[in-house]
């Protein structure tokens, strides 16, 4: 056993999966804790998934409960789909942290408080007329009231710090704390310490110390009775690291790239919660990226249109607010057939909404926020290791079809985290790019047999110069042209190109029953929600399957035969019904939709109550 | 679609007319834009097929048709958002921007005012007919047209005097019909690093007749024109009688002669925008129009900067794939 | 019979309806001359549609195809719902004209040309390797060949006018020649052009002169062997006066608000076909109306949303392009609920298009066509004159129901025209508008129990000072939340207010078989199209019926039980199939397309075509 | 939610506090500008409700949940839009447009530029702490943020040569620590007629603190600052002595004393925009960083001329909905 690891000489219970939660004021480190405690878990062999959640935008108060940062964490000895619907721990750093957080804890779960935190002051601020900690309100829950403040202010002490930078290390008392509880190796935290800190040493030592002070004070205040054990899970064999949805999507358009062996242009403008995949590009220069922040998102896409034109591998990113802003220009993209990926990180909506809050509200705008007929492909991603691949696919597809794309992820995506099986380059799909220099022959709209696509001519070769725009164009030579029969042509090739991208399309992966009672069809980040649910419905003897789309424009070929294959379809959305509205003028099908609407996941429970109701028939039609 | 213009004698005007009609109104000044453009690009030692033009939407904006190189009739006043992308990764590129009144400075303000702050090193034809030609007929100036019939309540933008602001570092204004003067403020742009803005005096012949006719009739030019050259004193009129001389801060206009000498005058100097910024806020009803180069300053541009930051990333650290997807914490499941 | 009204002594035919087209080049006048001809019509008592057919936005060189400006009419005793499929008359000014406009003229069918612009240049450039007045490729139809320009200037020699001046009087002198073949009044003309010339009398002069020179030699020529009469068509009783779509839709708007008794504010930037809503207006502001030419389209949008929360009657015009900038507006409107109308004159698209062709491909992105889960009402004009009414339905809805509302026509109801019943405005719908003064229980999302939508407070009310915004807000207060709860409720009293206009919605009128084989259900411009082709197939004994929907969302109550009357849906539209997507979604109907996308309308020969097919079996599934 | 703000006695800065929670991070620079201007409101002789504050998205622009007037937190960008549109129509409010750097020069700079054309009757503060704060730290300027680890290749713009660039009528810029100068900067806005635009440097103290430390910071502070008066020279530095002098045009800084007096200084004139526009581009490293009224001047604003049509037209002909209707031909049918 590795040096470090907590064991003690207590009971160990053992335990398939755990569900934690770590919450505290926005100053208290939340996100940094619970990144660590992943990191220890992954590295102690767990499955595992993640769900931040961050309180409004500007900082609030401290103490608020607008204040309130979280971070939940799901590690298991099995397969883990989703960062788990109720708690086994809840580790809560003030008062406004319990009161928002304790109702997803479970009945005889774990709560550990900071007790000195429950003074009157914080008690205000949380809108508790008298502690919580008094009044038996906290019966039902294993609680621990531990001196967090005081005891790591005495293991800090000779060190000299103020009392503020002594007060920003409780976290990680706390994490030393549950790395015991649930035997975790610290080293990689003290290792992350040691590189975060490293122009500071008087940090480093402070946090190491708070941090083994947490362990320490477990294993022998005997606080705790009983500690756990949770297996490694058994995992397809390889190498793995944790990885966020917008970092996968950032490295799969970098890959992408590399392979087509083009530089990577991203015109881009701020927007939570797409903001950190142009923070990670703009850090991979030596990959030869370009990363152009923009004074809106129209230049953000103009450019990246402009930087397709000259031969770039061109995306852009934005969250549904800046979405809109980018429709004009997605339509002269199309209409002058240059590669282009335009990436939506989508949030609660409408208008500004809630933007730390995630969403599935924008795949119809995919569809259809554009005028004219304006036909453009959309994927999304499933997990956020997902978002590697799709991204990836994104590129290829694009840069074949000479079209833009639109690929969806969501705020549950972009930060949240899974093990991510690390890919080979070697095998990564390639991505051909073979920019057209021959001048015989040449028209601008001449068309690929098979893909219907056009050449890509960049500036600078000689002999092909050519002019493109946004008027209708001419079949073949691409000049401006408002012959009536000539505009029913173009709009029917240009509707015939995205519908062909059929054929990119993998065989649909049926997950449970191959036909019966009921078929759960999901797009996007409700992958893991939905797909746990399913699984647990099929292993009771349930004729139920899920079918898990990444491809929504245009729908896979075998789409068709296997709702056919399926008594009743539900798909459950965090939206109020969009993928439904596709399916049913698609198919004719009637399927249903299964919505919410909260700026959070679908718990696992809720998808498995809203099943068993309409195979038990207690609810015919919706 | 066209023959190669590398490895080729001499290029001449001919190689840059495109197969396609012309289409504007006849008597349009574009026409003329369009003409001296022609005659400037083979002399500026750049193949053929390094030029592209990229223009938004409006009459002007049909220009890229009719020039035989590489050219983007984009969308309406975004025209500076794509080249921006485009020079930024193809820095290599010769990139000309194409525009009108209504396309730079109504709907296109805040590319254009972005792209002058970053400096990009592009080049920028204003066609400012003061009029919106292609919708037939709307305008920002105090006129009637058919969206102010009672004549409009809006003031417009000095395009020169909007590029000062977001501090331009290449500045000039010329006229369509004023051949030789627009063929060197061409010049004096395409030469230029960074990115030069050129606003060109245009007429609308149909929706817009004599916008400009002060400056462009003999009869009136001479006084009504005031032409700017580097070093030397601001002096107009047909008898290069008059000056603009400065008193307590305040341009006035003085008759040379009478004790007044062209050494009180201000001296026009392209490095000094203020200057610049002064001279741009005379013009008519006091003053006349100044044309010419009215500031040209040297500063850094975004396209270098930024490919510099990526070769020097590049020497730095060779690109690796496998190295970037190992990143951070990484374990192996046996 | 009215002095100047052209009898001639010659045979006269009767003729239930002509389609006529004036066609020349864009500086020939033919848009003026095809409009007086109309005017002439209509005071003749017969019904009447037109179709202005424009060349692109730039006029092309004189003589040259891309040239071509043409103007068509149909005049009738019948009732009228299209300009016609085929021409019974083409009268064209050149070789260009004749080039591009032939193909529509009926065999047998009256062609007036212009002899002498048939020369060698002329000819050349609309690429006639040789004159087609010379190789018999016009002996199918009448062909009168007519000296216009000398004749034109023979008629004007004494009045000293340059030549350039004679040749542009050409026009009337053509509109002479039919006004003498179909007996239309032409004072009205000599009344217009004394008005148009007012500044000028030497052209007053010579257009009176030209216009009559055509008429009185079309008498004494013999040339015309028979002159047609149309009878009057019985059309209720009434004044009127023949509209176009965009005026028709710039009177609706002041009507609605000066029935509401508030200033109406147009925020819009010019883009054609919509530019001439703006013009009109401007030139209204007597009637309280304030036009703002704005930078661009997001700043139309936003003043108008900015006056609506001041308290005015908001509107914003636009086509395709304009739409998708003002998505993001349109979101912010909906989530402070304020009212808004926002018009798309839709052209045809994607990206620039055919900036002058008409299309109704918008519908999908007005409904879609913005982030997150932003319903909006819909509503669309059927024929210009109906422009009127669908625009006062939008501002009554939207004042009602505190919502943005998209009200779409397009360029062919734009530009075209028809007689209008005018209106008396004291029987107009009311339009009540009630701003809440009352300080008293007041919250800034207090909801009417009926419509769901919140009091209208404008700025300046003492007592009632409050905040609104695009980020969630709760319930009722309105003040920002986060809380998941709220947002689903928010999202779904949002989505319930915008179904409950369903109450506003009027039974759906069914024209044909009550019940039987086949529906046909259209939107926008088709209007006559459709009309006329079931009106024919009804009369021909199948059991055909048509409905036209002017409120796209929601959908009318009564649309679900109609289309269960019918064993087969057809939907003709002018795109690749976009309401039919809304219906098959909606009620699981198995509705098919009819797609027609070539930047003008159906042809109702074309649709009774499509019909027979399908009433005939040869066509049984799309 | 509110009591009536006519009618009462008098008004002080508490009426003006909203209901609302404050947000923003402890320490942050929008506290202080948010108080004076609180300060300052109820002193303008308007009525409580006749105010109006209309934002963008961004910290700074949550500005009107916190002041108790009527509000409107729009989007990113749009807030001179949507003023605009609101006191065209309603000329009799008093509407305040609160921004951001990036909401007013980024995404916002076109109806930035173009309220200032147009000279609507508002006024703006634009607080300018140099980063986008909610975003949590992009920048345009020239330094390390997540968006530019490896420093922004971008030239930001100067906020008040824009300004003066698009010809606005008052410019000033003050400073969220100078609650005296910053108070009689916002009431000058208020009282000025036309597009009043106010720089606010503003401390971000989460990701781009110390930004204007050489402006707020007691020891540097008056060597750093020239605070701008009008019709008195450009003096400033701890002990006053120093100055701008103009040579050929060229600004630099003298020593005074030495028989260098005030009287060969610069003088300021707020009614000579070109002045202004020279001290503008005066600033770090070589110059102090100039704060007060840059420029005032008069010029028809459109919403008054806008209304003054209105007026006329309906002056002329009482709006008649079936004269309307029956313009033109028209015909009956018995
Ligand atoms: C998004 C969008 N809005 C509006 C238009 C309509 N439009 C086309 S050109 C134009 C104005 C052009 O004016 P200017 O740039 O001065 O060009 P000019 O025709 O005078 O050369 C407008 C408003 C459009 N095509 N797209
Ligand atoms: C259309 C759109 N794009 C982007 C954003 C994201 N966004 C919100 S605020 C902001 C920048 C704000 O910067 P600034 O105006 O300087 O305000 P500060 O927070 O610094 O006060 C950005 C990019 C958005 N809300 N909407
Ligand atoms: S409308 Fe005016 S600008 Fe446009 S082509 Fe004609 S003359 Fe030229
Ligand atoms: S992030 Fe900066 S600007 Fe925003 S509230 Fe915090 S300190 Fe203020
Ligand atoms: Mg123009
Ligand atoms: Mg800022």
């Amino acid at each position: 056993m590795p040096d470090g690891v907590a064991t003690g000489a207590r009971r160990v219970e053992e335990r398939d999966s755990i569900v934690i939660r770590f919450a505290g004021d926005s100053g208290d480190g939340m996100q940094v804790t619970g990144t660590q405690f992943t990191t220890e878990s992954a590295l102690a062999g767990n499955d595992l998934a993640t769900l931040p959640d961050f309180p409004a935008e500007i900082r609030a108060p401290a103490g608020t409960l607008a204040g309130v940062s979280a971070f939940q964490l799901n590690f298991s000895s099995l397969p883990v789909f989703t960062p788990g619907d109720d708690l086994d721990v809840l580790v809560a750093m003030n008062p406004a942290a319990l009161k928002t957080n304790l109702e997803d804890l479970k009945p005889g779960g774990i709560l550990i408080i900071d007790r000195e935190s429950f003074h009157d002051q914080n008690l205000k601020k949380a809108d508790y007329a008298r502690s919580p900690l008094e009044d038996g309100s906290l019966d039902r829950y294993q609680l621990f009231q531990v001196d967090v403040t005081k005891l790591t202010t005495a293991a800090l002490k000779d060190l000299g710090l103020s009392s503020r930078s002594v007060f920003r290390c409780r976290n990680f008392f706390c994490l030393g704390m549950t790395s015991w509880l649930y035997h975790r190796p610290i080293e990689p935290t003290e290792q992350w310490i040691r590189e975060k800190f490293r122009k500071t040493p008087e940090l480093v030592e402070a946090n190491i110390r708070a941090l083994r002070a947490g362990l320490h004070f477990s294993e022998n205040a005997e606080l705790f009775a009983v500690s756990y054990a949770v297996k490694p899970a058994v995992i397809a064999p390889g190498r793995y690291r944790n990885i966020t949805g917008n970092t996968a999507t950032a490295l799969g358009f970098v890959a992408a790239a590399q392979k087509a062996k083009r530089p990577l242009f991203l015109g881009s403008y701020p927007i939570t919660p797409a903001s950190d995949v142009l923070h990670e590009l703009s850090g991979l220069k030596q990959y030869d990226v370009y990363t152009f922040q923009a004074e809106d998102e129209i230049a953000g896409i103009g450019a990246a249109l402009g930087a397709a034109f000259g031969g770039a591998i061109a995306i852009t990113t934005t969250s549904g607010p800046g979405m809109n802003l980018k429709a004009e220009t997605i339509g002269l993209a199309l209409a002058v057939e240059l590669p282009l990926v335009i990436t939506d990180i989508q949030r609660a909506g409408p208008s500004t909404g809630m933007p730390t809050k995630t969403e599935q509200a924008d795949l119809l705008m995919a569809m259809h926020g554009r005028h004219g007929e304006a036909p453009v492909p959309i994927l999304a991603a499933a997990t956020p290791a997902d978002c590697f691949t799709m991204a990836y696919e994104a590129v290829r597809i694009a840069v074949k079809y000479m079209t833009p794309v639109i690929l969806l992820t969501d705020g549950f995506l972009a930060n949240g985290a899974e093990p991510w099986p690390i890919p080979d380059p070697d095998t990564l799909p390639e991505v051909p790019v073979a920019f057209r220099t021959d001048p015989s022959g040449f028209f601008p709209y001449l068309r690929d047999e098979e893909t219907l696509s056009r050449p890509w001519v960049i500036p600078g070769t000689a002999g092909l110069e050519h002019r493109i725009g946004g008027l209708e164009k001419e079949y073949l030579t691409g000049n401006v042209s408002y012959a009536p029969t000539n505009h029913e042509q173009m709009m029917r090739v240009r509707a015939r190109k995205v519908a062909g991208i059929v054929r990119e399309i993998p065989p649909t992966e049926v997950f449970g029953a191959p036909e019966g009672e009921l078929l759960l069809v999901g797009w996007g980040g409700t992958f893991g929600s939905i797909r746990q649910a399913v699984g647990q419905l099929h292993a009771a003897g349930h004729r139920v399957a899920h079918v898990h789309l990444r491809h929504l424009n245009p729908f896979p070929a075998d789409l068709e035969g296997i709702l056919e294959r399926y008594r009743r379809i539900l798909v459950p959305e965090i939206n109020l019904g969009q993928l439904v509205r596709l399916l049913r003028t698609e198919y004719l099908v009637d399927a249903i939709g299964f919505n919410k609407v909260q700026g959070r996941p679908f718990k696992v429970s809720e998808i498995v109550g809203r099943c068993l109701k309409l195979l038990n028939g207690e609810e015919e039609r919706s | 679609m066209s023959t190669p213009g590398v490895g080729e004698a001499k290029l001449g005007k001919k190689d840059f007319v495109s197969d396609q009609d012309v289409r504007w109104c006849p008597g349009c000044g574009d026409y003329a834009i369009l003409s001296q453009v022609q005659k400037v690009l083979p002399e500026l030692g750049v193949p053929r097929e390094r030029f592209v033009f990229i223009s938004g939407i409006g009459c002007s904006s049909r220009f890229p048709y009719y020039v035989n190189t590489y050219g983007f009739h984009s969308i309406h006043g975004r025209a500076p958002a794509i080249a921006t992308g485009l020079k930024a990764s193809r820095p290599e590129l010769s990139v000309w921007i194409v525009t009108g009144d209504g396309d730079a400075l109504s709907i296109g303000g805040n590319h254009l005012i972005h792209i002058l702050r970053r400096n990009l090193d592009v080049n920028i034809l204003l066609f400012n007919n003061k009029i919106y030609g292609l919708t037939k007929g709307q305008s920002e100036v105090g006129k009637v047209t058919k969206s102010t019939p009672v004549g409009s309540v809006d003031h417009p933008f000095d395009p020169i005097a909007l590029a000062l602001g977001a501090e331009a570092s290449f500045v000039a204004r010329s006229v369509d019909v004023e051949t030789r003067h627009l063929q060197e403020v061409v010049r004096r742009a395409h030469e230029h690093k960074g990115t030069s803005f050129v606003e060109i005096l245009q007429n609308c012949n149909v929706f817009n007749d004599g916008a400009f006719a002060n400056v462009t009739e003999k009869a009136t030019k001479a006084d009504h024109t005031l032409v700017l050259e580097h070093g030397k004193p601001l002096v107009f009129g047909k008898d290069r009688d008059r000056g603009i001389r400065l008193r307590n801060f305040q341009p006035e206009v003085v008759q040379l002669g009478n004790g007044v000498s062209e050494a009180d005058l201000l001296v026009h100097d392209e490095t000094n925008p203020a200057l610049a910024y002064l001279i741009a806020r005379l013009g008519p009803p006091n003053f006349a129009t100044p044309i010419g180069v009215f500031s040209a300053v040297e500063r850094p541009c975004y396209d270098e900067t930024l490919n510099q930051q990526v070769e020097a990333a590049r020497a730095k650290t060779a690109p690796d794939l496998r190295a970037l997807f190992n990143r951070g914490d990484t374990w192996t499941v046996d």
